[in-house]
């Protein structure tokens, strides 16, 4: 079984062969390397993995199509999808976002205040918003120069996590 | 003074069950209060009582003195812990108690009055011959008049809420044009924390370290130290490790900086428990802070290493009783306290909200948690985003930094975003093992401490999510087949049966 | 001796996590070894490497001596920590090592020879001139021969496995009448637990106190005693609650049983950490009864008085570190330990394996939690029940109990049946609190230990019985009409629709 | 909304008026008297209770028809019912099993000796089966005067929970 599995950050996917031998045992192909791979899933997204005698106690979150995998302190997200669900995608993706450049609510919370309207030339690193969230004020910043096109935020309203905010382009 | 028989705990979180586990173990009933944000929160199960007091802004709600002075009518509650934060520095809170015939756990109304506005703290202190750091004694009548001052003075500049600590409405102002909106912003964090929406100008030092003294008095003039702690790890003014002893400090200047702390807060006739902070510079001279005149968040250390329980003293001082100690136990080994906020190191520490899904908290020799959340709770988004300190106890500081290390390693908490990893980071730092470690060190080394990719593990994450997608792969085809099923119409005779049975 | 690197634990559950937690600390690498039942377990995860070795029964897997060898040598460890029961008291096993060039932490197979067949302990003490129980000092060729010998000393009279301790093969025989069952049920369970069912006969003290000492010796003929551990509270000889120091110990008999638990250690060329256990009489005679040459359980408490790491001490020990202190350290406040079993104390203390589905942990001050289960863990079938040991540590006894109780009552273990609640009922019985329990407290209070129902929470649960059922049937009300709606053909147009699209 | 809650222990179910007023409050009535309860469900069976400004935490466990509930550190189990329930559970239950007692696994083990053949007269209180669970041993003892007139149990063989051992009538 073919999967491609894409690190947050890393540019291309990577090839992965997955054979399942029963009893939680897995042969698995990466990069020209086989490993025998002990994997148990446990509750609550938990897994203990043998791998070569090493002991990996293994925590993952699905966020999405992504998964956060927490090993020995390190978190690192994949994106795993097999042939099928990789040309699924590729039918349904694939607007770009060149240039637009959309700013969205990092976490749930309230905008406290607004500092551009629509029309206004900002700087790179200009504050367009102010969100308060758990007593904290979070000045979120215009990722680029250019023009705001379009303002979601207004003061004093609750905003859910990833709600739009402000386009600049 | 009578015996304590009830505490009402005018505070949510962590700190309220913090109090209240002592209280429990003196056999004292404890009563809750809480938002609407917070009917599912810890603190209200932990209680023997709880009262609902408003929505969830804290404004409206913890911050409304008459509702918690009613709630502890309500409870019978002859006293009242405020925790910190909230209206545990607030004067006209602890006059409102005294008014309403219950005890107030801390100092009195003066010692507030004379510590809790710093300003007026920094002029107490020169008065009494306490070293301060140069900066403003009067309030600002204008954001013109502040910026002016701070151009007398030049940057860079801290701008500090008058009316509270904990980082709340704390702003470095590194070039004067950033002065106007660092000053707004402090202004209005300010307001949201206390109330309060004053704010005054010190110079700051450069690479100064954060040491306090805890000080404890008695109602009966006996006012003692006990020890310091280091709190130089701090981010955005906020502390994030904090250690005793202080590793840059010899016996010599702790009996002298304890002896500066007692110093003030006999100056204000302080009863409790109180921390005396002060700033020390290169050289090694120390200048006064602040006073916060109220139990810390890091308490935890002290008490690792002297053995005392603070808030069992908090409630013995308020029961008139004289202290069990007359000078500063001898430190015993080292602790150290790190604090698991709800937030995203890599996203800029944006506050991390909402559901935790799961808990495995650390254990074994020498651990202590103190948490105020529990699996399957939802982190409101209207309060501070600590959820939990976990601090130590080793017979060195080399011990205690690997059990922290060792503690931390087996923290997990899934559903929302914590700073474990970065706590992590900050411990295995050659700055912070090697002790020296000032206030700018989390900013100045804020790269190096969110970390580098171990290729290693990266692979091995990567087997781990391969093998997790093909069993979720596995999952979903299970459940399939049933849907298309309904959908294709291959599902079977039933709709037909159930079509025919309906003419 | 060159300095361990990597450490093989040959145990499993809560012991086996204690010993990595420091082994981590000491920046000394882990390595597992789990039965088929094991393969979930928590203690696998902890460890950096992982070896499978054998069916459940431990018979099988974790007392196969040349398995862990194998385990070790497959892992490149250079050392072996035994824990606690299986091969920790195994002198072949220690020999097996020392034959494979690993390190065994624990005492020479000499030392083991000499005190671990319990028979052969005994005279050797004898012969040391340590006080002993009267009792048998030879097996037994028959159940005949025991029962007369039985018949001679008169009972009661105790069952004892010669081949280890922790209260399996251990039976007291009231009437004669009973002595044949018991025989036979204490020589298959010490078969079981040891692999060994010799079994010998000692005179039953009345009312005797188990009071135990903690020994520790290194390679350089330096033996030292750490005080005592009072561990009166048991069950069926199974330990339930200990605590140092004894409450009913004086300074003068403390410093008189060290002195006899070095001489023991010594008498038999002690190395590493070993517990001379003594019974007490009415009139404060001390006798010995065994020697463990291993970690005890209980080790916790004497860790919380005397500020040391037990399993480091081990640690350095068998690297032939010189001890690091000469004499015991003058005992620092009170600590207790209550052990957590998945047992139902009010079915006989029938133990109850299965799955935990929920689990809070107890947290704040001074407490701590040695623990080897976690949320979603199965407890097997197939090895002791003990999930987890809760210590605290106070100033006093009297804080020390609050603390206790404290802790119990935040501890929560659902999908299984514990003895939390029965553990509470000792902490706040007048006979533990007054301090001069001795062995047959437990047994004696049985149904006081019980409990009795309070008749209002009996109503504050009914109240809270009711919502649950009203929010259950209000659930399943919800998935009903779908259901139903499909039988009854109410449930819209679709199976219509569907039924016409196939024509 | 009557319900008929049945204590464990206790003969009889005591009727319960339950009214629920919304927002996660009740008016309940039992014995005469009404309570106010503000009860909220948390997850993993874990309540939340008020009452009378008293606050409870209680943890539920349910186990087939009965709920065990914890609440500060008591632990009572009931049995709750409404009227449609009570009448379906009268319709199907009702056997007796007077003078004939059934002798199960009280949990998981293995079975390591039978002490009795069918047809043994046996005293109350003589042991029947040996079961081995957690390298304990326990002896299961008859619960009256009888005989054995089935044998389940075999010596060697692994037990779940419950599992029906011997029979004395």
């Amino acid at each position: 079984m073919r999967y491609f599995t894409k690190q947050q950050g890393q540019k291309e996917a990577v090839p992965v062969d997955l054979e399942p031998l029963g009893n939680d045992q897995y042969k698995v192909t990466v990069n020209g390397k086989t490993y025998q791979v002990d994997a148990l899933m446990l509750e609550h997204g938990t897994m203990t993995m043998l791998v070569d005698g090493q002991s990996y106690g293994v925590e993952f979150e699905e966020n999405g199509d992504e998964v956060g995998v927490l090993l020995r302190g390190q978190v690192t997200r994949f994106d795993v999808a097999d042939e099928r669900r990789l040309r699924l995608r590729a039918a349904t993706a694939g607007f770009s976002v060149e240039g637009k450049q959309l700013v969205t609510a990092p976490m749930p919370g309230k905008v406290v205040k607004v500092l551009v309207k629509v029309g206004d030339e900002v700087k790179e690193g200009q504050g367009l918003v102010v969100v308060e969230a758990m007593k904290m004020e979070n000045e979120l910043k215009s990722p680029k120069a250019g023009k705001v096109t379009e303002l979601f935020a207004k003061e004093g309203t609750a905003v859910e996590n990833n709600a739009k905010l402000v386009v600049v382009e | 003074m009578p015996k304590i028989r009830k505490v009402l705990v005018a505070n949510r979180g962590e700190i309220a069950i913090r109090v209240m586990r002592t209280c429990k173990e003196l056999g004292i009933a404890t009563a809750a209060v809480y938002s609407e944000a917070d009917r599912s929160a810890l603190h209200v199960r932990t209680a023997d009582q709880a009262y609902f007091v408003g929505p969830p802004p804290s404004r409206e709600s913890y911050l409304v003195q008459q509702r918690i002075i009613d709630a502890a009518k309500q409870a019978g509650a002859d006293a009242i812990h405020p925790g910190y934060g909230f209206l545990s520095e607030n004067a006209s809170f602890v006059r409102a108690c005294e008014a309403a015939g219950i005890t107030f756990i801390g100092p009195p109304a003066s010692a507030m009055d004379a510590m809790g506005e710093k300003t007026r703290a920094r002029a107490n202190m020169i008065k009494a011959g306490v070293p301060v750091v140069p900066g403003s004694t009067e309030p600002f009548a204008s954001l013109e008049e502040a910026r002016a001052y701070a151009e007398k003075i030049g940057c860079p500049v801290m701008l500090k809420a008058a009316g509270g600590g904990g980082g709340k409405g704390m702003r470095k102002v590194e070039r004067i044009a950033d002065f106007d909106s660092s000053w707004r912003a402090a202004k209005s964090e300010a307001m949201n924390a206390f109330g309060n929406d004053a704010v005054y100008i010190e110079k700051y030092l450069e690479k100064p370290h954060h040491v306090e003294i805890q000080v404890f008095a008695d109602q009966h003039g006996n006012t003692i130290h006990l020890n310091e702690r280091e709190c130089s790890a701090q981010r955005r003014h906020q502390k994030v490790v904090e250690e005793t002893p202080s590793p840059i400090l010899t016996p010599e200047m702790r009996a002298k900086m304890g002896e500066v702390a007692v110093k003030a807060a006999k100056a204000v006739n302080y009863v409790g428990a109180g921390t005396v902070e002060f700033l020390v510079d290169v050289h090694r001279n120390f200048y006064f802070l602040e006073m916060n005149t109220r139990l810390q968040v890091e308490h935890p250390v002290t008490e690792w290493v002297t053995g005392l329980d603070l808030v069992a003293l908090q409630i013995r001082a308020a029961e008139g009783e004289k202290l069990p100690l007359t000078a500063a136990p001898e430190p015993r080994g080292h602790s150290i306290e790190v604090r698991v906020y709800a937030e995203d190191p890599s996203r800029n520490f944006m506050p991390s909200p909402g559901k935790i899904t799961y808990l495995r908290v650390p254990g074994g020799p020498n651990v202590r948690d103190d948490s105020g959340v529990f699996p399957g709770y939802t982190v409101p988004n209207f309060y501070d985003p600590m959820i939990s300190k976990l601090s130590v106890w080793a017979p060195t500081r080399r011990e205690a930094i690997a059990r922290t290390q060792r503690a931390l390693s087996e923290y997990v908490v899934k559903g929302i975003t914590t700073n474990i990893r970065y706590l992590k980071a900050i411990l295995a730092h050659p700055e912070f093992i090697g002790g020296d470690y000032d206030t700018s060190f989390l900013t100045r080394e804020h790269d190096t401490l969110l970390g580098v990719e171990d290729a290693k593990l990266s692979e091995m994450a990567l087997l781990a999510s391969t093998v997790h997608a093909y069993q979720r792969d596995q999952k979903r085809a299970k459940s399939l087949p049933a849907a298309s099923g309904q959908g294709g119409g291959n599902g079977g005779v039933s709709p037909w049966k159930l079509a025919l049975r309906r003419r």
